[in-house]
This record gives structure tokens, C-alpha cells and sequence, in this order.
């Protein structure tokens, strides 16, 4: 019998990229908990395994074996679809991203596209969640978030369509690609391209915080204002897959900034490119990631909306401007 | 604008600067004490819950029954009893008991006891699941130390 | 369509932000009616650990209730000593030595100072900021330390007794005390560069949730509250006790009456209570630390009497009615936080709820105080 | 401003009785014995002086009357005793026994309500307290003055059941919303 080899290629890469975006989410949890706890002083889990490698293991089968419970009251249906809505698009997102030369599971000419209308169904998970489960706490996150997606939006894509602008394409290998050959090549440091170049990768970096709801605009979970938002209601696994597609947006997104604007599996030096420089330029940005959260108190999401529409926006529209007009002029 | 700008600037800075100072510290040694396998020495004037003294002399208690710990206590939480004896001056201990659930530890017993036959003990690590536990019997407890 | 367009009446709802929860620290609920985010309403309940101090303390002799006043205040548990010791000495006429009331004022001034950290630590905590927390953990666990090797506790000291302390202090205080002020005047720029200093700290609170003179005095609001509102009442300054009047200090005032200058004035004065405590380090008097002609049972002469002393949140006074018995006759304690709370329903009125909760956390709540 | 000044102001609208007290030995100024009728008149003086409240409380005097007859009881007794001792001293035939005064029936004990006020730039602690039959422990509501005094008269409320007219609230504050107890009065068991 024949079979297509792309068919087997495709389920290979398939299992691999849910197999890698449940272990990342798993393990930056452990990230995450090492990294506050040594910025704190302290050491953080410990117990099971060598420095508490295993912690997620362990964390993973108490949340499964916990009871889902679907409080009296809820919309059925919106509760338990919106964890799924999460998690979902975050590791569909992973089939385009390419992570070495090589290594996509699928190449398309619009990935860039595909990624954004993928991440942005993020929002409607965590919209339909808390809106789903009928708590008070929970309608006001809901609102928080949509204003949160409304204002964190328009900057990045604006940012990004400048980005395209200047590439030519919406294809993330060609992209990459194109940056090869050592930092000074990368879209970060593209200043014959526009001077802003650098300005607009940070807007990208803190758009990209916004769109996973992390800290400072964690304001959809704010525990010490909304409890714990729109996952408020939530218990066991239900919970657990919101975090989990939270990390595999924190993924995602770092994957996205690598690729856009740090060069892809590009070597700094120009030399031996490959999977290891991505994944150490993607680990150092969600590293950054979470260093920024132990670091800051929260926003309000008025001061978001400040934040985009006062600073983000006509920033990232000068520069759209400014590139336009230097791709003209050379 | 110029302060438009010096604004965006100006909080840019701060926010790298809180950055800067976060890694620092990821980057020093930690100070937590790791509890259940390391501990710290207690302080010399620790405030325990109570414990009788023993005599170096007799091996006996020094308390005198005189109540004041009793009387001093606001909790009510001590029980004192003693007995006459033949050929013994003054009343011997018979019961010493302290309802340790309802001691707040303010030390006000020990400060009143005139023969300094109680004294804070240094144990803190104290938990358990039965309430009974914790209604300490002195006496017995300082015999057992014998 | 009838079922969204109501009357306007049924377009809030009420929130009911506590007993449990994470920003009201301890079991403070607060009813809020909003409209969307804003607070229309908001009505603080009380009582959750009221534990009727006031009864307890007729029903026990004047030494006895001692180790309540720690547990009222347990953040500045050795002023709430203060106060409650120096009412008492005023109506039995007890003196006390010199060497004392330095040691009181030294134990007090370093509690503050582990008060205003830990709420300095809560505070950012409330706005979303974790890390600072741990560190002001970190330098107020040597405060603790330190106290527990004078007073043998680390939370509910009490450490002072009529006509004295309890204990006298050795050398390694001493030395440990100038080592902590030296280690914290080191933190202190850190902090501030770290947290004061932080744009999104700083637009989180400037202008947010102001509280006008005016209102202070009509709520008879004291401390930092009215403090940054422009007030210059401390009663350390406005009517002496202990050894106050002897110290070199200044008193933080700052005029905007929002969020940020009450957070300044308690960051000043950790400072200024640094300074009192190395003066007092400095003129440390030899002597007794215990009056010599104290009773073994006091009985005040009837009448009633006062006495206020500043704690870290504010102006806490005790009034003592006394018939002349071993057990006061009424006991009256005049705790900050109760008046600097009830202003905060007026205050947060058409506020978002984090400005609110902001506010809240600005105000520097210790639950078993308000409800006593 | 200064404690004279108020001390006079506060007579001009009725105060019962005002006395300067020895800061150092009470840890206030001015004690002021007031009517409930002129109570509000009285805080509205300290109001327009820019006073700040710090507390409203109150104190059960329940036995007061009876210690009082007893005291002067006492009194008569003893120098009827003395006259009888100096009598018999002085070797005359002690003269007979006054029969005992019908004193009627106690006057009724009184609940007082009693108001700290403070002055934020001058040293001045005004008390101003207010006296009501037990049985109808009644005086009007200074909240409307001063908004701060809401909850402590609510306190007050909850721990002696004194009823402050025209308060806009008067539901228990610290203890349970259903008690109808008084813990803080004299005669109050659990």
C-alpha cells in the first residue's frame, strides 16, 4: 500500500508539536516558579526530583485527578469549550512557525496571517470562559479583556504590516531567510529600513505581553483584584488547560518575535545557523517574559488603553510612515 | 511633545532600571532558611509555652503551690494543686497543668512567679491533631526529665 | 430586547469584594454596587473578627489585659503596649525611668519601621508587584529578630509593663540595631529605584484617590492618611509622650492627598524613624529598667483618663475609666484605622475598582484593629 | 485658637458644666458636661473651630445612684457616729438616734455618651459627654456634622444600646446583623 510521505511527515510533526507545546507548557511553569523564586531569594520547588524537576509532572496528575466541576448555573456548552478555544489555535499556531531550516511542518505563503487570526482567538476563549461561568468577577475580566484585545491590536499590526513592508512577504521561511548572515543582517537592526527599527520590535515585545494576558497586563486574571478572573470558577483540568494555553501563547509569541525581528535559527556570529540559536533566542525572550512579571506591578487596563492608543499607536504609525517613505526615496 | 517624549523616555529608563535590579538579585545567593532540614538556634528569652524547673539541688520542682501564676495568668489556662505533707514544709506540688490551647504565651506567669519555678520552654515545633494533646501535665513532663 | 434595556436602576450590581479575598487583607468586606467597573456604592462590613477587647478588658485586672493590646495592632503591636502602659502609669501616677522609655521608644520606632515595610511589601502586592514583597520580608525579618531576642516573641511582643519593660537589652541589640539601620538606609534607594520610581507604579497612583483635608478632619482620619493630605498632626509632635520630645526627627508631609503621597509619607518616615532610633542609640541612659515603687496590684484613683500615641497607621488612644478597683471600669480604645476606613466609602465613590482597591491598600488596613 | 476661647464659646450655647482638667494627669483639656438638647449645638461650636472627632463612645453607670446613697449614707452615719462619740467623750448622755430619712425611691442610673474631639494644630482634647436615663437611652446624632461619627455611633449603638435620633443607619456594625444585645452595659449576661 502506499502512502504519501507527506502525510506521515505531517503526523510526525503533528505529534511533535503537541508534544513540544505540552512540555513547554509544563515545564515553564517550572521556569516560571525557579525564576520568581531566585529574583525573590528564595529556591523555589525543590522537593521532587533534582531541583524540582518533576514538579510539573506531579502538578499535571493532581490537576487531573481533581474533579471538574461545572458550577449550577453556568452555560454548559461556552464553559467547557473555552478552555479547548484557548489551547487549540496556540498549538495550531506552532504547525507554520519554522524552527530551524528545515524543520516546519508546514510552510505557507500567508503563515504570518495564519498565526495572528489564530492568536486571536485567544481572546474569545477567555471571553466565552468568563462570560460562560457567570460570576461577577469573571463578566468584569470578560470586559477587561476585550478592551485589553482592542487596544493592544491595532499597534501590532501595525507594526507587523510594516515588517511585511519592508520583506515583501507573508511567509515566515522567506522571511528568515532573508535575515541571515550575523545580528547586523536581522529586522531588529535594520536601519536603512527605518530608524525605528528597535522601537518597534519593543512595541512588538510589550503588544505580544498584552496578547497573552501576562503581567504588567494580566488584568484578565488580576488576582488581587478580580480573584482570579475568568478562571475563577474553574477547577482541575478545566484550569489546568488555561494555563497551559497561556504558556503556549507565551511560546507563540516569543517564536513570533524571534522570527520576525531576531533573525529565526540565525547564528548572532553568522555561523553554524540552526534549531539550537532559535529555541536560545525564544527561551532568553520568555525568560524576559517572566522576569518582566516578577518584576513590575500590574497596569489598569485604562492605563492600557493609554499606554496604546497615547504612545503604541502614533509610534508605530510614525514608523509605518517613515519606512514607507524610505522604501520610496531608496 | 518635548514632554511627551521625555516622558516615554523617562519611564522607558525606569522600567529597565527595576529590570536591572530583579536580575541582580537573580543572580545572588539565597537567604531563605530551608526549615525542616535546616533550623535556627532559638533566642535565649524565646517565649515558650511554660515548663517547671528543676532543682539542681533537690531534683525536685521549686514551685511553692502559691497560685500567683495561677492568679497572673488572663487565659486561665494554669491549674495548680498541692497538698500538706508530714515532715514537709510548705505544700508540695500534686498538679501542675497547663491548657496550652488557650495560652496566648504573654509570659505574665513566669514574670510572677516569685521562686522562678517555671521558665519558657524553647520548643516551638508543636502540632499534632488531638486537642487533648495539648493539655500539658508539667509535672509529669518535668519527672520524665528525670 | 426588553430583557437588556431595563431602567437604569437595575444596571448596577453588587459586588461583594470580600470577607475572603485577596486584597482586603484578613476578613474586611466591602459591599460594592457598580456600575461596569465604577463603584457607585461602596459600604464596608466590619465584625468578622471582632473580638469585644473592651469587654475582655473589664473582666480582667489592669496587668491582664497586657497581652490583648498586642493582638489588636499585630503590625505595631509595641505601640498599642505603649499606649495602653502609659494610660495606666498616668492614672496610678507611675513613674517610669529614663532607661525604659528609651528602650520603649527604640522597640517602637524599629516596629514601625517592620510595620511600614511589611505594608509597603502588601501594598505593591495589591497593585500586582510580587518581588518587592519578599524583599521587604527580607529586611524586616532582621527587625524581628531582633525584637524577639529582646522581648522572646515575634509578633505579639508584650514587652512593656507598668513602670517599665520587661527586659533590659544587651550589647548585640545595640550593635544589631545599628547594623539593621545601616543595611536598610543601604535597601532604602533600591526600593525606590525598583518601586517609587516605576512608571506604571507612579501613574497607578498619582492623582488616584484623593482625600482632602477637609475630609480627613470631618472622619477624623489620622497618620500617613491625613498626613498626605496635607496635615501636619503626628502625636508624637503634637502632644509629647515618652521621650519624643527629645529626639531630632521631622514629620513627612505631603499635600496632594492621592494615593502616591500617602505611599511617600510612609516610605519618609521609615527614615525618620531610623533616625529616632540611632539618637536614642546614641543617648542610651544607664539605669533600671523597671520603677522601683510599682504595685503588685494597681488600683487607679477614680476618674477617667487618656492617652494617645502615634502608631504606624495613626493616632490610637485609650481612655480608661477607673472606680478605683484592681479592673478598669470601662476601657475605651480609639483604634486609627476604624476612622481612617469609614472615609472610604465616600472617598472611592466613582472610582474604577483597581484605583479603588488601590486606594484601599493606601490606607494601610489591619483588620483585628478596626474590629478590635 | 485656644482652650479659653472654646471653653467660652462652649458655655454661650448651654453647656451644664465645664471644667479645665490638668493635661498631664487626664490627657485632656476640657471637660464638658452637656444636656443631649444642646449636644449638637456644642459640636458644632467644635466643628466651626476646625475640631477633628476621634471617637464616640460610651459608659454604663449602672449602681452609680446606689453607691452614691450608700456613700452618703455613710457620711450621715458617721457623724451621727462622730456627735455620739463626742457626746459620750464629754461625758453627756448621747442624744437619741436621728430616725433615718426617708429617701425615696433611687433615682434611675444614668447611660453616658461621651465625645473625644482633637485638634490637629493646637493641643485642645475637648470630651464632651451627655447623660440619659437608662431607661431611655436617647441623644441625637452628630453625623450629620461629621460624617466620621456614623460608624462610631453605630459602635456605640451595638455595645450600649444608646439610640442616636435621626442617624441615617443604625445597624450593628461590629457585632452580628441580628444581635440585640448590649454586651458593653453592666447588666448584660451572656
Amino acid at each position: 500500500m502506499y502512502v504519501d510521505p507527506e502525510i506521515i511527515r505531517l503526523l510526525a510533526f503533528l505529534v511533535g508539536v503537541i508534544a513540544f507545546a505540552a512540555l513547554n507548557a509544563a515545564y515553564l511553569v517550572w521556569l516560571e516558579r525557579k525564576e520568581a523564586a531566585h529574583i525573590q531569594r528564595r529556591i523555589g520547588p525543590k522537593e521532587v526530583g533534582p531541583f524540582g524537576l518533576f514538579q510539573p509532572l506531579v502538578d499535571g496528575i493532581k490537576l487531573m485527578t481533581k474533579q471538574l466541576i461545572v458550577p449550577a448555573g453556568v452555560d454548559p456548552v461556552l464553559f467547557k469549550i473555552a478552555p479547548i478555544l484557548v489551547m487549540v489555535p496556540a498549538i495550531m499556531s506552532f504547525v507554520t512557525i519554522p524552527f530551524g531550516e528545515t524543520l516546519v511542518a508546514r510552510n505557507l505563503d500567508i503563515g504570518l496571517l495564519a498565526i495572528f487570526a489564530f492568536a486571536s482567538v485567544n481572546v474569545l476563549g477567555l471571553l466565552l470562559g468568563a462570560w460562560g461561568s457567570r460570576n461577577k468577577y469573571a463578566v468584569i475580566s470578560a470586559a477587561r479583556v476585550v478592551s485589553q484585545n482592542v487596544a493592544y491590536e491595532i499597534p501590532m499590526l501595525v507594526t507587523v504590516v510594516t515588517l511585511v513592508m519592508i520583506t515583501g512577504t507573508m511567509n515566515l521561511h522567506t522571511i528568515v531567510l532573508q535575515q541571515q548572515g550575523g545580528f547586523w543582517h536581522w529586522n531588529i537592526f535594520n536601519l536603512s529600513a527605518s530608524p525605528l527599527m528597535p522601537v518597534a520590535f519593543l512595541i512588538f515585545f510589550v503588544c505580544m505581553l498584552a496578547e497573552t494576558n501576562r503581567a504588567p497586563f494580566d488584568m484578565a486574571e488580576a488576582e488581587s483584584e478580580l480573584v482570579a478572573g475568568a478562571f475563577t470558577e474553574y477547577s482541575g483540568m478545566g484550569f489546568g488547560v488555561f494555563f497551559m494555553g497561556e504558556y503556549a501563547n507565551i511560546v507563540i509569541g516569543a517564536s513570533m518575535a524571534t522570527i520576525l525581528f531576531l533573525g529565526g535559527w540565525d547564528c548572532p556570529l553568522g555561523l553554524f545557523p540552526g534549531v539550537l540559536w532559535f529555541l536560545i533566542k525564544m527561551y532568553f525572550l520568555i525568560f524576559t517574559v517572566i522576569w518582566i512579571r516578577w518584576t513590575f506591578p500590574r497596569t489598569t487596563f485604562y492605563g492600557l488603553l493609554n499606554l496604546s492608543w497615547k504612545i503604541l499607536i502614533p509610534i508605530s504609525f510614525f514608523n509605518l510612515i517613515l519606512t514607507s517613505a524610505m522604501l520610496k526615496v531608496f | 511633545m518635548i514632554d511627551y517624549l521625555r516622558e516615554i523616555i523617562s519611564g522607558t529608563w525606569s522600567l529597565f532600571v527595576g529590570l536591572g535590579i530583579t536580575i541582580r538579585y537573580f543572580f545572588q545567593p539565597v537567604v531563605t532558611v530551608q526549615y525542616p532540614y535546616q533550623t535556627l538556634p532559638m533566642t535565649p528569652r524565646f517565649r515558650g509555652h511554660i515548663e517547671l524547673v528543676k532543682d539542681e539541688e533537690t531534683g525536685e520542682t521549686k514551685c511553692i503551690v502559691c497560685g500567683m501564676c495561677q492568679k497572673a495568668c488572663p487565659s486561665n489556662c494554669i491549674t495548680v494543686n498541692g497538698e500538706k505533707r508530714e515532715g514537709v514544709k510548705g505544700k508540695v506540688l500534686t498538679e501542675y497543668t497547663l491548657d496550652f490551647t488557650k495560652c496566648s504565651l504573654c509570659g505574665l506567669c513566669v514574670e510572677s512567679c516569685t521562686p522562678k519555678a517555671i521558665t519558657f520552654s524553647k520548643d516551638y515545633n508543636l502540632a499534632g491533631v488531638k486537642k487533648e494533646a495539648y493539655i500539658f501535665d508539667l509535672k509529669k513532663r518535668l519527672e520524665a526529665k528525670n | 430586547m426588553s430583557a437588556f434595556a431595563e431602567s437604569e436602576a437595575n444596571e448596577t450590581f453588587v459586588l461583594n469584594l470580600g470577607p475572603q479575598h485577596p486584597a482586603t487583607h484578613g476578613v474586611l468586606r466591602v459591599k460594592l454596587t457598580m456600575d461596569g467597573e465604577y463603584i457607585v456604592e461602596a459600604e464596608p462590613v466590619l465584625g468578622y473578627i471582632h473580638r469585644m477587647h473592651e469587654k475582655m478588658g473589664e473582666n480582667r485586672t489592669w496587668a491582664q489585659f497586657l497581652p490583648n493590646t498586642g493582638r489588636m495592632d499585630y503590625l505595631h503591636a509595641l505601640a498599642f503596649n505603649h499606649g495602653y502602659v502609659s494610660v495606666v502609669e498616668r492614672a496610678a501616677g507611675i513613674e517610669v525611668p529614663e532607661r525604659a522609655e528609651y528602650l520603649r521608644v527604640i522597640t517602637s520606632e524599629l516596629n514601625r519601621v517592620s510595620s511600614h515595610l511589611l505594608w509597603f511589601g502588601a501594598f505593591i502586592l495589591d497593585l500586582g508587584g510580587f518581588s518587592p514583597l519578599l524583599y521587604a520580608f527580607d529586611d524586616r525579618e532582621h527587625i524581628l529578630d531582633l525584637l524577639e531576642s529582646v522581648t522572646g516573641s515575634r509578633l505579639t511582643y508584650c514587652y512593656f509593663r507598668f513602670g517599665g519593660v520587661y527586659n533590659d537589652i544587651d550589647d548585640n541589640f545595640v550593635a544589631g540595631a545599628r547594623a539593621f539601620i545601616k543595611r536598610l538606609r543601604d535597601r532604602m534607594p533600591m526600593y525606590h529605584n525598583l518601586v517609587t520610581k516605576n512608571i506604571i507604579l507612579m501613574k497607578r497612583l498619582q492623582e488616584v484617590g484623593p482625600i482632602s483635608a477637609e475630609m480627613c478632619r470631618k472622619y477624623g482620619a489620622t497618620g500617613p492618611v491625613c498626613r498626605g493630605s496635607g496635615i501636619n498632626f503626628d502625636v508624637r509632635k503634637h502632644e509629647p509622650y515618652s521621650i519624643y520630645p527629645e529626639m531630632d526627627f521631622e514629620v513627612p508631609v505631603y499635600e496632594q492627598g492621592d494615593s502616591m503621597a500617602r505611599y511617600m509619607v510612609r516610605m519618609d518616615e521609615i527614615e525618620q524613624s531610623l533616625r529616632i532610633v540611632e539618637q536614642a542609640l546614641d543617648k542610651l541612659p544607664e539605669g533600671p529598667v523597671m520603677a522601683e515603687k510599682v504595685p503588685k496590684i494597681i488600683k487607679p484613683p477614680k476618674g477617667d483618663y487618656y492617652h494617645a500615641v502615634e502608631t504606624a497607621r495613626g493616632s490610637f488612644g485609650v481612655r480608661v475609666v477607673s472606680d478605683g478597683s484592681n479592673t478598669p471600669y470601662r476601657l475605651k480604645l480609639r483604634s486609627p484605622t476604624f476612622s481612617n476606613l469609614s472615609l472610604y466609602g465616600e472617598a472611592c465613590r466613582g472610582m474604577l475598582l483597581p484605583d479603588a482597591l488601590a486606594l484601599m491598600g493606601s490606607l494601610d488596613l489591619v483588620i483585628p484593629e478596626i474590629d478590635r | 485658637m485656644n482652650c479659653a476661647a472654646i471653653k467660652q464659646k462652649l458655655s454661650a450655647v448651654g453647656a451644664e458644666a465645664i471644667s479645665e482638667t490638668e493635661y498631664d494627669r487626664k490627657g485632656f483639656a476640657l471637660d464638658v458636661q452637656v444636656a443631649p438638647e444642646q449636644l449638637v449645638a456644642a459640636v458644632s461650636v467644635l466643628d466651626a473651630e476646625g475640631f477633628f472627632i476621634e471617637a464616640v463612645t460610651g459608659v454604663d453607670w449602672l449602681g452609680e445612684q446606689a453607691a452614691l446613697r450608700k456613700e452618703a449614707e455613710a457620711k450621715v452615719a458617721a457623724e451621727a457616729k462622730a456627735k455620739a462619740d463626742a457626746a459620750t467623750a464629754a461625758g453627756e448622755e448621747p442624744p437619741p438616734a436621728e430616725p433615718v430619712a426617708e429617701q425615696g425611691e433611687l433615682p434611675e442610673d444614668a447611660l453616658e455618651a461621651v465625645y473625644d474631639f482633637n485638634h490637629y494644630e493646637s493641643l485642645c482634647r475637648v470630651t464632651i459627654r451627655t447623660r440619659m436615663p437608662r431607661s431611655k437611652p436617647e441623644v441625637p446624632t452628630i453625623s450629620q456634622i461629621y460624617p466620621g461619627a456614623n460608624w462610631h455611633e453605630r459602635e456605640t449603638h451595638d455595645f450600649f444600646g444608646i439610640k442616636f435620633v435621626g442617624h441615617p443607619y443604625l445597624v450593628p456594625l461590629l457585632l452580628p446583623e441580628d444581635a440585640d444585645f448590649h454586651p458593653l452595659l453592666k447588666d448584660f449576661r451572656p
